[in-house]
């Protein structure tokens, strides 16, 4: 079975240590911050200008100057900090993020991420997904393996235009945990009840598979 | 204090000077820390052909977004232009130049023109669309590209407190693009909620030195609320 | 908040891992803002051949002069460095390198470090002898040399108040090259004048969030007056 | 009577304005702080990252916290703010103060400026002082006009190594008041009861001379 929008998350949470300071992107990557194991603390950095971003406000302390990245209202948590963009980005740039969590339309074996702009749509723009991806040294991209006609999203080298080169190294989709190495995926997990066929069948970059490949594990 | 003295009472003082072509960097991220009444007044003052420098360009009618619909606005050079249906029609149509730049060189090109410095390396983009034309150069390995900085004859930014000599603080994330644009204007010019007598702002707390800023004006705020989400139950 | 308690409780701790030939990056502004205990745990460790980065070195008995007595320097990157006979005498046995470089470049450096920015063009010292070797390139009419930023192995910082995140504030002008330092070491060690609890600083007055700080040390310091000067009654 | 320090910075303070931000170098420069008119204000920038700079501290309110760019012991003004050296060269090197004073070995017809190093003696470093050259957009150097041994100051070409290229205003010697313009020096005032002849004579680069050369005036 493929995994949830949900278990991709609760997955990515794995790769969490306790004292990270986390940036999440838009949509799937979002949702890790609702699977943080019990006994770990993060921080997450909002690229707008917050560090220690908290959850969603109630009605009575919604604050129209207390936003995220993606708009949204949010709180602060204690020991959080507010600061510029400059700030923010120097933060991303500088590699001082211990792990970004972003979504993408394309990865490709040499590490390349496309996830911006598809041509012929109208653009809208990059955010702070270049810096981001750019700056980070761990980023983990969460995807679905194919796109909904059956396409590979894990290729040979990126279709679209690219947000980063070389700059991605792990991959959670709905089928499977891969490392990007040496030009190649290499496959780590497969998703509960996904046979590694599937995963051979639906990656079109060049997959390297081990003898054996575990289940993930969601205990 | 008069030569210090940099409080306006009118919004026509506050954009007094602006002329049709201008380059104008204003502070703000989406809907959040904009200077809602000076962009009002540019509307008021139907100036056109302007080049904003923004992160964003508001909605179709707050924000940014109310001078595209006066066709005020040449060219925008932003991070991200979505949320905007009259954006989509006059880019589409080829009435609008649109510079797309990663949100963290923006920021940093703000910084960096009020800082004096001209140009800077930065990895971001580097083998990507943003990229085109630009000067790519190896340091320790990894490749670079350079980015120059951008300064215009106008900041209009949006801070919590000034005193009257321009000495700024800012509320929570209402900061964001703020203070470089505040650096990066040839006059900068910021609405605040609150006016304060010099002296109350504490040296270590000023995050913008009046230094900065040439006129300050008392404005209200609607602070409209982009995506309001709330927690569950 | 154990993976955020970064408080140690020995210098021993604090400077673990510092190594001969490692590059280490120092806040302070002459006397001003330096570390003491953390530069005496140097002292105390005899690490030797490192390079360090900052503004100034200390005086003969007091600040980084007391590393240069033990010949644990190999290298100064510094804009100014009078007010020190061993210094002198160092440099001019050929014992110590030394490289001289403006004060807002030696800043900016260190805040390019650690943001990410490889290396920025300045006007400053174009035509001096600071160029000699940097490229050169002209941006609107103007001539301006490219500057490279700098990292260490090391930063060791001055703070006023930390809670146990390495969350910063500074007291007054012993700011100075703090916060920049700060963002420069691969590990970022600050002595404080107290530790507070975690929320006792709030969100908007933090000065350097605890993102860039790996290690906390409350400290007790002599804070030596180099130039004491007083108001004529 | 060629002029003393004080009368040097006497007439330097005629160059501020109302509502001046100004940097004050060591020396001479720090004296016009002195001269400030009374019914105008300015506000001092020191480069170690304060601007409103105050008198000097009584005995009970020293702190080694609060000291200038030369390292004494300062107050600050009502509406001073404190900032890092990033941000205070930041301010400089963007050209956002509206006067600097600085002192200098030589000066040079082009608007060349020396005054770090003199080569054989012991380098002790430029500071700040290439940075406010170089982001000044309205320099004063302040300096005698000749040495001590009468040879000028003021050349056709700086003989020690430069602080900064084609960057000098105006001069204020002991001796006159000048401006730099099109290569060239061009004499403005000169002090009470100084010839220009001895100007003329002092002045070893390329010097105009109007019909009429007004005395300086300190009433």
């Amino acid at each position: 079975m493929s995994l949830s929008r949900d278990q991709i998350a609760k997955r990515v949470a794995q790769e969490l240590q306790d004292g990270f300071y986390v940036n999440l992107g838009i949509g799937i990557p979002t949702l890790v911050a609702n699977y943080v194991p019990t006994d770990m603390e993060v921080m997450l950095q909002s690229e707008n200008g917050l560090l220690g971003m908290g959850p969603y406000p109630t009605e009575d302390n919604v604050d129209a100057d207390m936003i995220n990245a993606g708009k949204e209202t949010v709180t602060a948590v204690t020991g959080a900090s507010i600061f510029s963009s400059a700030e923010s980005f120097a933060m991303i740039r500088g590699g001082h993020v211990d792990l970004t969590v972003l979504g993408a339309f394309e990865v490709d074996q040499n590490g390349n991420i496309a996830s911006y702009m598809i041509p012929g749509k109208l653009v809208k723009g990059m955010g702070g997904a270049m810096d981001l991806v750019a700056g980070a040294q761990n980023i983990v991209v969460t995807m679905t393996h194919a796109d909904k006609r059956g396409n590979s999203k894990l290729l040979a080298s990126c279709s679209l235009p690219l947000t980063g080169v070389d700059c991605i190294n792990k991959v959670v989709t709905d089928l499977a945990v891969m490392k990007i190495e040496n030009g190649a995926f290499h496959l780590l997990e497969r998703a509960p009840g996904v046979s590694v066929e599937e995963i051979i069948e639906k990656t079109a970059g060049k997959l390297i598979v081990p003898e054996f490949v575990p289940e993930m594990s969601f205990e | 204090m008069a030569g210090f003295d940099k409080v306006v009472d009118t919004y026509e003082q506050a954009m007094s000077g602006l002329t049709d072509g201008m380059t104008v960097i204003a502070g703000g991220f989406g809907l959040c820390g904009i200077p809602e009444g000076l962009i009002a007044q540019i509307k008021t003052m139907k100036t056109s052909g302007l080049t904003f420098v923004s992160n964003n360009c508001g909605v179709d009618d707050f924000g940014l977004g109310i001078l595209l619909q006066e066709k005020q606005i040449k060219k925008m050079i932003s991070s991200y232009v979505g949320e905007n249906a009259e954006f989509e029609r006059q880019y589409l149509a080829g009435e609008l130049e649109v510079e797309l730049t990663p949100q963290g060189t923006l920021a940093e090109k703000m910084r960096a023109g009020g800082a004096g410095i001209p140009a800077f390396y930065t990895a971001t983009g580097y083998g990507t669309p943003v990229a085109e034309g630009k000067e790519v150069k190896e340091f320790n390995g990894r490749q670079y590209i350079l980015e120059e900085s951008i300064t215009g004859e106008f900041a209009i930014i949006r801070a919590w407190k000034a005193d009257k000599m321009g000495n700024l603080v800012y509320r929570d994330t209402a900061m964001n693009f703020n203070p470089m644009a505040a650096t990066a204007g040839k006059t900068t010019v910021v609405e605040v909620e609150e006016i304060v007598e010099v002296g109350e702002l504490k040296p270590m707390e000023i995050q913008t030195p009046g230094i900065y800023v040439d006129r300050i004006i008392k404005g209200s705020f609607e602070k409209r609320i982009e995506r309001l989400t709330l927690a569950k139950n």
